[in-house]
């Protein structure tokens, strides 16, 4: 087992691979860049290495910054969390050739799974189901066109290089593509240092819904089940359920089967997330791959019982998954609800000193957090404060659950996101399960 | 919370009231403004007193005076701070030397490469703070110099 | 919590009034104003105690000014209050009536018990706080009096 | 179901059970005497009712008016919590009379077993194995004396209108005897209102492990397994835990079927905990049963997954056990420590103001407190300021969970029980589950 393990990350990521890591027995590093001074991930750790100025990219992204700060400290592995460095393969490679321990899969998955059209090909070759699309990037807008008029509209682009919602642009006919498809490119470049875009077709009325796997190094692959995720805004989860009120055992059999043979393409190890698009006949299709920790594994922890970050620990120190022989079947329902420091109506970040905060307890609440009364959020990073995540023994008692743990959450000094859930929460169609991607448009306009 | 614009009002009306302090405590902020010093004698305490007076440099609850001549150097990455080339070779700068702007002052070795710092002042070392061989974090304390004049 | 413009208000009070120092906690939030510098010797009091003069009973951070002839009568358990014995009948006690120590003023119903509230002083009474049929808490206002001279 | 319940209790556990009332939708009344204005279970509850003055006598033990208070704001049930007015038979049958109901067993029960010496017969005759005693309240010293020699010493003194260790006095020969006579009955008079003592064989390195009973007005008589206690000071409980490293699935069994049949003796409703002495053979003693819900509860709320105020609730508004055709079999390991403002030495309460109050969270972990950063904690009540539940898949895991969060626990303005928890876990003869209800006394030795 490893020693010394640094956290590449900040926030309340960091704050949760610290705590499995105490639980193993495992010395800590945090890093932090100059903003994060007074950071509880700071204060947490064991040591901690201040790695750059308040830019990400001269600190949390600063790979020659943080291999150093690990070989100053003589830490033996790097918890990459999620976001930053979680899903760059060069840095996978950098620590290899130093001998430090990447927790995460190989570089090769997820240079593999990075490239979204090559993944798409992965994914055909390997029998799993993908969305009708443009066989590569396209290169020209006609050739967009082209392929709009033959899958039929709407098309959505994607970034070749993208994730998390940016690049992405839908058209419904010739010219809103026309208009989308500079920004796309713009939007990608910008935000992955390539422009290149591919097309799909946009299917309408789906369920976001995912599938937690996990290899070891001795060939056991398994999914540990799905998330639900389709309450989203501007392709950013709000809420994120497991198990999916759409799936019934046969169909969390097939879809499980399909995300298994997913990674198998890739010879997938460590935690990764088969992202699907669910219709409402029942039809799945491969959207991506995410090889990394999710932000919303804890659903998956509470209903199967198993603590992914240190799971994720032992298998990349060589250990074999510790629920071989158990059966995953989930137990009860678990609900994550993320707290941003936002305004609820323009959603735009809102950075500032919290004053008060005072987060609810009791049974089948669990809060993640690295906010703390009197912590300034930096205006610098993203704007999730907390995680809220109820667990109740079906949906409907988690569901009652939330909106008594979300009135006694306290936070005072900045805008929150806490509202919103509230009034999510007493919406009829969410309360059926009635919902699907476009459940916030239909929700913003009410 | 008090934004910065509140607390420099809050400054001045410290200042143009006379007050002797200001105090403000809340959920982990605190704000203490001592007014102007309290004179010892009576002849400036006179002049201390009226609220009239503007109390012009008035620079209340300032940090630790800072000798503008001191300049220090900190670490632009982290790494493992040596003071000379090799084990074998002389330090690139000892503590009471003059150097030039550019003369190379420390190495930081950072993933296996050597990177030299340099000064980016002319003046006198007065102490160098890290060990030789020591590890820095970025914006670590390096040198401390004394600006020629 | 005390919001920017108060704090202000308070910081103009406490130097108009020349008191020396003002302090307020509450829940985790504190201010402390302190007053104009106090002089250290005779002669620069004069000065320091400028416009102030009229704060002779400079009552410091008084709670709202308290009538000391104003008598407050509470419930002393939690019930229902009632004016009067029966819904026909006349109320006990009405505004501007003397009423003597002993009086009874109203009753107040808790498990089926009828309890009689009797004036602790003498005086005129200024207010009836519920109305009848009202339920009350311990410790909730019933009646104001106006203490016999 | 009832429309709305007055909370009859402050602290956590009033936020308890308000918090099992929202997610019902059930109305909630919280009572507070004037040193409690500040309190969170005042701002949670729907409406809320001063009662008295600060001393207990005139608020939270004052029934009429409580009972006023029901009456004022029609609640149509009281849940009197644990503590205050729980266990008190004439309250239950006040409101019984007023058209209330009362959440917990029947008048009758609770007089049954609140009288210690009246309970020991009833075991008997229900063949649940008791600990050698005397036959009922001793009367003189002499009596007292002549029974211990009779049954040898050491023997254990105990109010017979008891409970909670108050009145308790161990005596190891005729001189402690003779020594502790007054002083029992001293302690038993100002804590009951009731002189009357009882004595025991003082059994040696036991182990207090107790069964959670729980009944319906339907004839449904359950167990839910055990709570190891044997970690106390001065008999009062440090930490408890779900299931016991002591008992196997037979002597769970057995011990689960006297449990049930003592319940039964007295035709118990409602949640009830029945105390046993386990001795190092497997041998058990009943000692008394607390008729009401224990501090302790959520251990085993963890471990079962049944929320188990809201089964009071349901159950008292004549629903049948949730339960009943669902296997309790324990699921993970659930340790709570009770954290204590005390000082950690002369263990003297350490009333005060919280300067800083940062709970830990993340998986694994529940916090039940009624305080937050800011609260004034009175002088006037107990020193309880949150209970700390630690949940893992094994003892093992939750034990080293249960240290990194209470290092994560940060609570600044008084002084806590948090450090001598940790210096529990440190324990080797704890880590391996080597506890009787001496531990505390050999802890504080060492």
């Amino acid at each position: 087992m490893f020693k010394k393990i640094l956290i590449a990350n900040r926030g309340e990521i960091a704050l949760r691979i610290i705590s499995a890591c105490k639980e193993l027995g495992i010395k800590t590093v945090a890093i932090y860049s100059e903003a994060d001074r007074d950071a509880l991930h700071v204060r947490y750790a064991d040591e901690d290495v201040c790695v750059g100025p308040y830019p990400s990219a001269a600190s949390y992204l600063n790979i020659s910054s943080i291999v150093s700060a690990a070989e100053i400290t003589e830490a033996d592995a790097i918890h990459p969390g999620y976001g930053f460095l979680s899903e760059n393969a060069y840095f996978a490679e950098i620590l290899h050739d130093c001998n430090i321990t990447f927790i995460g899969p190989s570089p090769d998955a997820i240079r593999k799974m990075g490239d979204k059209s090559l993944a798409r090909k992965t994914m055909t070759a390997a029998g799993v189901p993908t969305v009708p699309g443009s066989p590569g990037p396209v290169e020209t807008a006609d050739e967009a066109l082209a392929f709009a008029r033959r899958a039929g509209y709407p098309v959505i682009l994607k970034a070749s290089a993208g994730g998390g919602g940016r690049g992405m642009r839908v058209a419904r006919d010739d010219r809103e593509l026309s208009g989308a498809w500079e920004t796309a490119r713009n939007e990608a470049e910008k935000a992955f240092g390539n422009a290149e875009v591919y097309l799909e077709k946009y299917l309408e009325s789906t369920r976001h819904v995912e599938f937690q796997v996990f290899g070891d190094h001795r060939g056991n692959l398994r999914h540990m089940g799905e998330r639900e995720c389709s309450i989203q805004r501007r392709h950013q989860k709000l809420i994120e359920e497991s198990p999916s009120a759409a799936l019934d055992p046969e169909l969390r059999g097939k879809m499980g089967e399909a995300a298994v043979a997913a990674a198998r393409a890739v010879s997938y190890t460590n935690a990764g997330t088969i992202e699907f698009l669910l219709d409402p006949r029942g039809n799945f299709y491969f959207m991506e791959m995410n090889t990394r920790l999710q932000v919303e594994h804890p659903v998956t922890e509470e209903v199967t019982g198993v603590d992914m970050v240190k799971e994720q620990i032992a298998v990349a120190a060589g250990a074999p998954l510790s629920f071989l022989n158990c059966d995953l079947k989930p137990r009860g329902h678990s609900i994550e609800f993320r707290i941003n420091a936002e305004d609820p109506v323009s959603f735009k970040p809102s950075p500032g000193r919290i004053t008060t905060f005072n987060p609810p307890g009791g049974l089948g609440v669990r809060v993640d957090t690295a906010a703390y009364q009197g912590y300034l959020i930096p205006p610098h990073y993203d704007s999730l404060i907390a995680k809220l995540i109820i667990s109740g023994r079906d949906r409907e008692e988690a569901i009652f659950r939330g909106r008594r743990a979300l009135d006694q959450f306290v936070v005072e000094g900045v805008k929150t996101t806490i509202a919103m859930h509230r009034r999510i929460l007493e919406d009829p169609d969410f309360v059926a399960g009635r919902i699907s991607t476009r459940f916030m448009d239909r929700f913003a306009e009410a | 919370m008090l934004s910065f614009k509140e607390i420099r009002e809050l400054i001045d009306l410290v200042s143009e009231r006379g007050l002797s302090a200001l105090e403000i405590e809340q959920a982990g902020f605190r704000v203490r403004i001592e007014g102007v010093r309290a004179a010892t004698n009576g002849a400036s305490a006179t002049a201390a007193a009226p609220a009239a007076l503007p109390a012009p440099e008035a620079a209340p609850a300032a940090p630790p005076e800072v000798d503008p001549r001191l300049h220090v150097i900190t670490s632009p990455i982290v790494g493992t701070f040596y003071r000379s080339p090799s084990p074998e070779s002389e330090s690139f700068a000892e503590v009471g030397q003059k150097v030039a702007r550019g003369k190379i002052l420390c190495i930081i070795e950072s993933m296996k490469l050597m990177n030299e710092i340099e000064s980016d002042v002319e003046g006198e070392i007065l102490e160098v703070y890290p060990k030789n061989g020591q590890p820095v974090e970025y914006g670590e304390k390096l040198f401390a110099i004394r600006l020629a004049a």
